[in-house]
């Protein structure tokens, strides 16, 4: 199996040339890895390579093909890509579609300010809207590139927890 | 003697409470809004009642509603934790004519040092040091002058009607004092209508030390030495320390003795902290007093060696504090770290959402006041904090060398958490030297939000983790469709085609 | 100086020296049998190499794969915890001969304090009092009277050449000596066909308590005070708690520099544990030397203010001593309860499966030092512990109720454990009063394993949640079932009717 | 729904008379229950009745009608007695069985006696065999009443683990 996936920015080719229980080969485009990589919880790897020990955790975001990964301290972005992947999960998770481009408040609060308005195009980690809740601001960001599809509040409004605020559309892709 | 105590609280607070409570045998009562039946405070207590819907307002903030579940439950006592009903002197007074014991300070002293002004001219009258300014707004060119002279370089002027930075000078030099303030009046003058200022001590590089008191109904208070609070982000404190690296012991015993002045003034009886201003050259100034049990209370009680809820309980059934000042001492060295669900990279954003997995920090010096498990989901309705992460060491060093080994051990996840960002402050040089004051974060954000360097292997092993999830994700639909009815294949095939 | 440690055990004790590493900054090197890939000490270490089959003869015991492990990694000490190679010699010898720093005592010391007769005569010959009785057999009458005269009422007459109770007698009363010796040795002559006996002071309510030592390369050596290790079932102790409370200061202070001298007569660095057998009377002999970190030596570093292991990496160091005798002090109380995968009320069966949940004792007071973590599964090959679970208070009742409310605190389900039958020895009113020695799990059996009474109402909701459960379980299975294919639905039926 | 549920000897009828969501109205023999009931973990219930809030966690055993329960300090042996359901979950784990009637060791060790033979009859909590391991003797007991179906074991014999060492076999019954 092979998977093109984004992290950070970078795009890279991960392919599993081998594998036997919990010892995998995988190649990270130009770069062999023969590891020991073993699931050992929910959203927890421990890998072994060349004798080091690395614990990984991920948090798989509103979208099944987001995952937020930390490894040792840092934190990343990740992203499959692959229509293939993308059509099966979404159709195997019902009418829900993928979340990944829907930004809904997780808390109540206030619209403070929406610097988009429909039809814009946006980018990865563009600031869609900014809502002010827990006596501070968030600023809810593009987790995809695309374009503005709808916007559900305006500034000033009261929202509940869970509102839909603004809707962005996938740039089609066509394999 | 108590007998019953009703927690009206949630979260990590009230579980820590109703800890000391089984510890002295005195069963508890929990509270719940509609958001928190499956909340750890629900499990942990001998009791629990619903009170509403899970805005806070009708629910942990509806005095109404809490009187009667303590009177349904005959609790005799109510503990309010910190936040909510904590600072509330009608809830202290509701308590008192409802004959519940409210364990804490009575409305009064709740009043007088909830009102800042009020506040700040009882401690003047107590002699205990304030921020120097004036009270009055000062219409008068030359009393202004007179004023800026008595206080002392550096001074922040602002307009008396004003707000938004309008009407506002920061004076550093004596060169600019006559321009500054003539600045700021006109700005004002044309801003508001009104030219009259009033002028403060500006604090350079500020540092927020604050001191626990307790006090007894006897008239007696003693302190329990400070808690160093100066890493903070958007006014919120983020790590504690105590002691604090920055006073000298002679400094510690004054701010002490004024902290336990302040709280005689008020007749003040519980727990309570007295928080402090300092600048680098250790001038201190009364800043507030919060008049309930802090957050970080844990790093006092783990330095002293005193349960202050414990303390709480004892006072309240109106017993002699069990210690002379003279008796308390500081030993090592104690650090908290509070726990987050939020998003530090992007601008602390809260993060809520359900615990999938949690592997706490444990072993020698660490203790930790949580209220998450697996597999529960963190309102949206509250606070974001999931737990306080508190290490004791021999030394300061040591303390935050066990700080960053407990953050290395402490995984969680299905929410983001900003336990990765507190890793990254226990590196930090200035954090590490003890030389940091309130600007801490935003004087040190490039080395705090870097990435770690690992040579790329880290990058390299997130991506091979991504694709062993979720390329077994991808089996077990696969898995999935293959059982289903062939009819339905003919037209996945289709759609796939024209996606 | 230790540049990278390799810890040759598994478990809690694997991961408490990986913490201790981690805080000094020392990168860890875990081992692992084919069990134990998915084991807490694999994934918390830096690096970790595979070094056989589960059975401990084959990976954890197997001197030349942990020798071989520690040289692929180039890691320059070994720690080995307890248990396993940790009093093994002839690995200490091996360490040395590759150059590696074992952090341990020397094979000599290990030597000399394994083989009891040469413990008990360094003992002996150093002034330290052991258990009196006579080494030699004995086979004149007279010399036998004459020995039990020396040593004193009670005594234990054992046949020299017996077992199974055979020729053994215990004396107590004057009037009994010579009956008793005829009888003894008259029963060992037909059993055995030898006469000779061996006399033993018989000790008739023994405490067992410890003084842990530290000794250091240069001949300094110091005791961090003694631990209580009363509380057993079959010879294995299940709780312990600092201070004693059976001993007076005067003796703590006799015993400590007994302990000091013990070390000191076998030329001993590193932790080490002189266990010592004490009567109702304070009587107190020397029983043996551990030459290694002791289980319980947790509750002492809370007392004392130390990190053991991190004292032991410094003594391997060649470093001295931080701390004099007259600067060590005893703050507080601390108690320890063992917890172990097993089933109390069928005599303590061991009880190895999945963990499917934890619930973790948190807050003030309390340590834990475990391994396991939801998901994890507890192999069968090695010892059931779970995790041990310390408190601290400022009294030792105070510390009694903090473990009750630990133990309320502490949830597992999918391994059967001893937290019930713990929580229950802190309601013992022999526990409680401090009033207890060995014989204490026996001589309150009937306490110990009788149900808590609450008036039916657990028992209901035991079979109410077991109704909940098994009723949510059929329902899944019945929807599984329907989604079948009709035609296996007839033969369903069939099978249905003829059950 | 009605089970009927043996717990340390007892036989109970358990009915549910009513459930809106995790407000149950359950009968036990003859008390009516109205309470709060919410699983809130894996095998962990939270439990509140007249205002006392309890916490009961379940172990399940190696059968599917078995459970340990653990409320307050008390620790119940808990066996569910329902043909249709015991065939149900037996059927939907495949050919694996109803593992209560195996004794199993958990651990290798060695046969230290055997005071059963073959044909036996044997009741709820009777010792079938002895097994030294970890330097202690376990008794193993019957977690059901039956009759000895088979002995796989001989006193004195040195065994691995997960072997099976008896087989009791349950008396049928006929609903």
């Amino acid at each position: 199996m092979a998977l093109e996936i984004n992290i950070d920015g970078r795009s890279a080719q991960v392919t599993e040339l081998k594998r036997d229980g919990n010892l995998v080969t995988i190649q990270v485009d130009d770069e062999v890895y023969e590891l020991d990589a073993l699931k050992v919880g929910e959203g927890i790897y421990s890998m072994i390579y060349k004798g080091k020990s690395y614990n990984i955790e991920m948090i798989e975001s509103a979208s099944p093909r987001h995952y937020t990964v930390n490894s040792f301290h840092n934190s990343y972005e990740v992203e499959v890509i692959d229509a293939q992947t993308r059509y099966r999960i979404s159709r195997s998770k019902g009418d829900s579609g993928d979340a990944g481009n829907t930004i809904v408040s997780p808390m109540p609060g206030k619209v403070v300010k929406i610097p988009v308005k429909v039809g814009d195009p946006v980018a990865i980690g563009q600031t869609l809207i900014i809502v002010s809740a827990m006596k501070m601001e968030s600023e809810f960001k593009a987790k995809i590139t695309g374009f503005v599809k709808s916007i559900h509040v305006a500034e000033g409004d009261t929202i509940d927890a869970n509102k839909v605020l603004v809707v962005v559309e996938e740039e089609t892709r066509v394999d | 003697m108590i007998k019953k105590v009703l927690v009206a609280n949630r979260g990590e607070i009230a579980v820590r409470i109703m800890r000391s409570c089984r510890e002295m045998g005195i069963p508890t009562v929990a509270v719940f809004s509609d958001a928190d039946r499956s909340a750890m405070h629900v499990r942990y207590a001998d009791e629990a009642l619903h009170i509403g819907p899970a805005p806070s307002v009708e629910s942990y903030l509806n005095i109404d509603r809490i009187i009667e579940a303590a009177k349904k439950s005959k609790a005799d006592a109510i503990h309010p934790g910190y936040g909510f009903l904590s600072e509330n002197a009608d809830f202290s007074e509701r308590c008192k004519k409802e004959g519940i014991e409210f364990i804490g300070p009575n409305p009064e002293a709740i009043r007088q040092m909830g009102d800042k002004i009020t506040a700040r001219k009882t401690m003047i009258a107590a002699g205990v040091p304030v921020v120097p300014g004036t009270v009055d707004k000062i219409t008068d060119f030359a009393e202004a002058l007179k004023t800026i002279r008595e206080i002392g370089l550096p001074v922040m002027i602002k307009a008396s009607a004003g707000g938004g930075g309008k009407g506002m000078r920061l004076v550093k030099k004596e060169e600019d004092i006559e321009s500054s303030l003539r600045g700021a009046r006109s700005e004002a003058k044309s801003a508001f209508g009104d030219d009259a200022v009033y002028i403060e001590k500006y604090i350079e590089s500020p540092h927020h030390i604050e001191f626990q008191i307790l006090a007894d109904k006897h008239g007696n208070a003693v302190h329990l030495f400070e808690r160093e609070c100066s890493v903070q982000r958007r006014h919120q404190k983020v790590i504690e320390e105590t002691p604090s690296p920055l006073l000298t012991q002679a400094v510690r015993t004054e701010m002490g003795a004024y902290a336990v002045a302040a709280a005689k003034a008020c007749n003040y009886h519980g727990a309570g902290t007295i928080e402090f201003i300092v600048d680098d050259s250790l001038n201190y100034y009364f800043l507030e007093m919060n008049t309930r049990l802090q957050v970080e209370h844990p790093i006092t009680e783990r330095v002293v060696g005193v349960d202050l809820v414990k303390e709480m309980i004892n006072i309240a059934n109106g017993f002699e504090l069990p210690f002379k000042q003279e008796e308390l001492r500081q030993s090592g060295h104690a650090v908290e770290c509070r726990i987050y669900a939020e998003d530090p990279d992007q601008n602390f954003m809260p993060s809520p959402g359900t615990i999938r997995h949690i592997s706490e920090p444990l072993g020698l010096g660490v203790r930790h006041d949580g209220y998450v498990y697996e597999g529960y989901t963190i309102p949206i309705y509250y606070d974001p904090m999931i737990s306080k992460l508190i290490v004791w060491a021999t030394t300061r060093e040591e303390a935050i060398n066990r700080m960053s080994r407990a953050l290395h051990e402490y995984k969680i996840t299905g929410v983001k958490t900003s336990i990765p960002f507190l890793a990254r402050i226990m590196e930090a040089e200035a954090f590490r030297s003890g030389k940091y004051n309130t600007h801490f974060i935003e004087d040190n954000k490039d080395f705090l939000f870097a990435p770690h360097d690992c040579d790329g292997i880290c990058e390299d092993m997130a991506l091979i983790a991504a694709f062993l999830e979720h390329s077994s994700k991808l089996e077990k639909i696969t898995a999935t469709e293959n059982s289903k009815p062939a009819v339905s294949r003919w037209k996945d095939s289709q759609r796939v085609a024209y996606i």
